[in-house]
């Protein structure tokens, strides 16, 4: 199944590690950050929804 | 010509702090603005003299008008009084400091770096500024912050010199200053309804 | 205007920060250069044009946040804002005094620091003909920065972050006609780029400055 | 009907809530199917051997990269000359992701240029510039985060991203009048067009679809987030006021 990438095989998992990793964390973070600001806004709402 | 101001509202930080502020200076006139701590006198005079623009309303015969003395005065202290003055002088492009400095008594104290001077003094100095600039409607804010007894008459007397060239004063302050023919303005009626600030207003 | 410029001269000369400092910075980036890279002196002759560039662009740097800062913190930029002078003239003043007072000093200090990374005899002139074209483009492009971080607390760091991107056009072509300069390589092309880029810079970025201060006063 | 009507945030937040699912579905598909088809069905190249596998990665990134930069650009005179809220909080949102693809971008290259080249870096044109481009986004994020008036932030950023532009660009041609004699001829270069078959191409094109997918969708989730956050902040501050 995997390719035989010969002498090279460092400089191309390493790539796709990398860059796969990097687009992960970015999405990872981006998808908490939303959760915790939706929650925290939703929270406000609601308080200010109760008061007001 | 007069400084009218009609149905203005100041805002601080995009909240709006006063609305329906009307009132007219006339040459000659001094207006004096009362009202508790945080009212927006000092957002009213920034508005007023062209450094933010109006929440709503128009303000006409400002502009190229005003002499603005604010909290801070402006002073370098590694110049020396003169030296402060005269740069005043120049970039509003008049040459006579000597009234000045003789109106605020700084004549003793002219070639003192201004860096050197007392808290009162450099208040002095940063008011006399007001002269140098040829300008007919001086806007002050809390002009007499640590001046005493006989600096504040100094100053009084300044304004009623000006008045009675012709120009005319918008001042915020606490204190009586002795100027009997200036006309008391009270900010509290003004005071805006509590709204959202308008950078908000997209998101509520 | 004319009494803006000479109020700034006289402060930095007075104040001692403006001259000084950022000459005997420039010197102390010099000197130690060759202790970071060793004595040997074809090497230092032959990186000395590009770390003259180099030493005059951060002695630049460290005293851009004085360009406005001061004037903000005694009140004087809201009474300049009031006095009839337009915005654009006004920061077009402080990046010449900022010129004046550091770019210039670094001109004509640059050929004494060259003997010491003994940069090649024909490289004294283009040195000197680089640093002068485009310094001032690095004292405007600084006050477009000072004026974006005016009202900032702990804006200094910031401040080198967003304008060190900046300055990387003009440090290439001003270093590249002084390496070519030095190697006694033909320098018309690489001049006239770093021309290209002063002229633009100082003829366009005092419009975004004032733009930037007038929103940071508002 | 118009564009503009999408500026309004809460029409934006049900709209993009409606697509965000989908986009972000076929660039998840996009992504799998460019990527996996490029590692292991794709042949080595005759120079280039295996390493021509980074491509998929380092190309896509490399557009986004620059395209990120563009968006920032429109949005930021969206910003200045219409005054849409949404606007700002976009190219506010679009920044990190861009400064992510410019790390990927000169990552891939990186080890891409050490069998290659030889070197782990070297200053070539294509890679100096990115380098100065990942500092533009730097400098943009941190006066973002700097200033605490959300409008004035907006505002600034703006007349930077602007300024900046024009001095990304001059850059670009700065590098490569700086180092034209050193760089390598073109058939090594890793993203040349015209050296490269079909068969590599078509699981790029893939690639490149998925990374704008993928942007489109960060962007979309993250403006959504900003978004939100003001209205948290704005409704604290009418609390605070009451």
């Amino acid at each position: 199944m995997m390719p035989d990438l010969g002498k090279y095989a460092f400089a191309v998992l390493a790539s796709y590690g990398v860059g796969l990793g990097l687009i992960v964390i970015l999405v990872v973070a981006s998808v908490l950050r939303a959760r915790k600001v939706r929650a925290e806004l939703e929270q406000i709402e609601q308080r200010s929804k109760r008061h007001g | 010509m007069m400084l009218t101001v009609r149905d203005l509202a100041v805002s601080r930080g995009g909240v709006p702090v006063l609305e329906g502020v009307s009132f007219d200076l006339a040459p000659g006139r001094a207006l004096v603005l009362r009202g508790p701590n945080g009212c927006g006198k000092t957002t009213t005079l920034r508005t007023v003299a062209g450094l933010q623009p109006p929440f709503e309303g128009t303000i006409e015969g400002a502009g190229e008008r005003i002499a603005y003395a604010a909290h801070s005065d402006g002073l370098k202290s590694m110049l020396s009084v003169t030296e402060n003055l005269r740069f005043w002088a120049q970039v509003f492009g008049t040459t006579d400091i000597a009234p000045a400095l003789r109106d605020f008594d700084l004549e003793g104290l002219a070639d003192r770096l201004a860096g050197n001077l007392s808290a009162g003094q450099k208040r002095r100095l940063g008011l006399a500024r007001l002269m140098v600039t040829g300008r007919p409607v001086w806007v002050l804010d809390e002009p007499t912050v640590s001046l005493d007894t006989a600096s504040v008459a100094l100053f009084a007397a300044a304004v009623r010199r000006h008045l009675a060239e012709g120009g005319s004063a918008l001042i915020a302050t606490h204190i009586d200053l002795g100027i009997p023919e200036a006309e008391i303005f009270d900010m509290t009626p003004y005071k805006a309804a509590p709204r959202a600030a308008v950078q908000d207003e997209a998101f509520l | 205007m004319i009494a803006l410029l000479l109020r700034d001269l006289r402060l930095a000369v007075r104040a001692g920060g403006g001259f000084g400092l950022g000459l005997a910075f420039f010197l102390i980036v010099t000197v130690l250069v060759p202790f970071g890279v060793g004595p040997e002196t074809g090497l230092l002759s032959r990186i000395a044009p590009g770390v003259l560039w180099i030493g005059a662009l951060l002695a630049c740097l460290l005293s851009l946040d004085r360009i406005l800062a001061l004037d903000w913190e005694d009140g004087s930029l809201d009474l300049l804002a009031t006095a009839p002078l337009p915005m654009e003239g006004i920061v077009t003043v402080k990046a010449l005094a900022h010129w004046l007072t550091t770019g210039l000093p670094l001109v004509l200090a640059a050929p004494l620091l060259g003997v010491l990374l003994s940069l090649p005899p024909g490289g004294y002139l283009w040195v000197m003909v680089s640093l002068a074209v485009g310094t001032p483009a690095l004292s405007v492009i600084g006050t477009f920065g000072a004026a974006l971080t005016v009202g900032l607390k702990r804006g200094g760091l910031l401040l080198s972050l967003l304008v060190l991107p900046l300055y990387v056009p003009t440090l290439i072509f001003g270093a590249e006609v002084a390496r070519r300069g030095a190697e006694g390589l033909a320098v018309e092309t690489p001049l006239l780029m770093l021309g290209g880029v002063s002229a633009g810079v100082i003829a366009l970025l005092p419009f975004a400055s004032a733009a930037v201060l007038r929103i940071n006063l508002r | 009907m118009s564009i503009w009507e999408y500026a309004n945030p809460v029409k934006f937040i049900r709209t993009t809530d409606v697509v965000l699912p989908w986009i972000s579905v076929a660039a998840v598909l996009c992504l799998a199917t460019g990527l996996v088809w490029g590692f292991f069905f794709t042949p080595d190249d005759y120079r280039q051997g295996s390493t021509v596998k980074i491509f998929y990665l380092h190309v896509p990134a490399a557009m986004m990269a620059i395209n990120a930069w563009a968006m920032m650009l429109v949005a930021s005179l969206v910003w200045i000359v219409r005054r849409h809220h949404v606007s700002a909080l976009a190219a506010r949102a679009a920044a990190p992701v861009g400064a992510t693809f410019t790390v990927i971008a000169l990552a891939t290259g990186a080890l891409w240029g050490q069998p290659m080249w030889g070197t782990w870096w070297a200053w070539d044109p294509r890679l100096t510039s990115f380098l100065v481009l990942f500092l533009f986004y730097l400098g943009y994020m941190a006066l973002w985060s700097a200033i605490e008036n959300d409008d004035t932030a907006a505002d600034l950023t703006s007349i930077l991203c602007l300024v900046g532009s024009v001095f990304a660009i001059l850059s670009r041609y700065a590098v490569l009048f700086w180092n034209q004699g050193l760089h390598q001829g073109a058939s090594l270069s890793l993203d040349k067009q015209e050296n490269v078959s079909d068969i590599f191409w078509y699981p790029a094109l893939v690639c490149i679809a998925g990374f704008v997918l993928l942007f489109v969708a960060l962007v979309f989730l993250r403006t959504q987030t900003e978004i939100r956050a003001r209205r948290s902040r704005a409704l604290l501050a009418r609390e605070r006021q009451a």
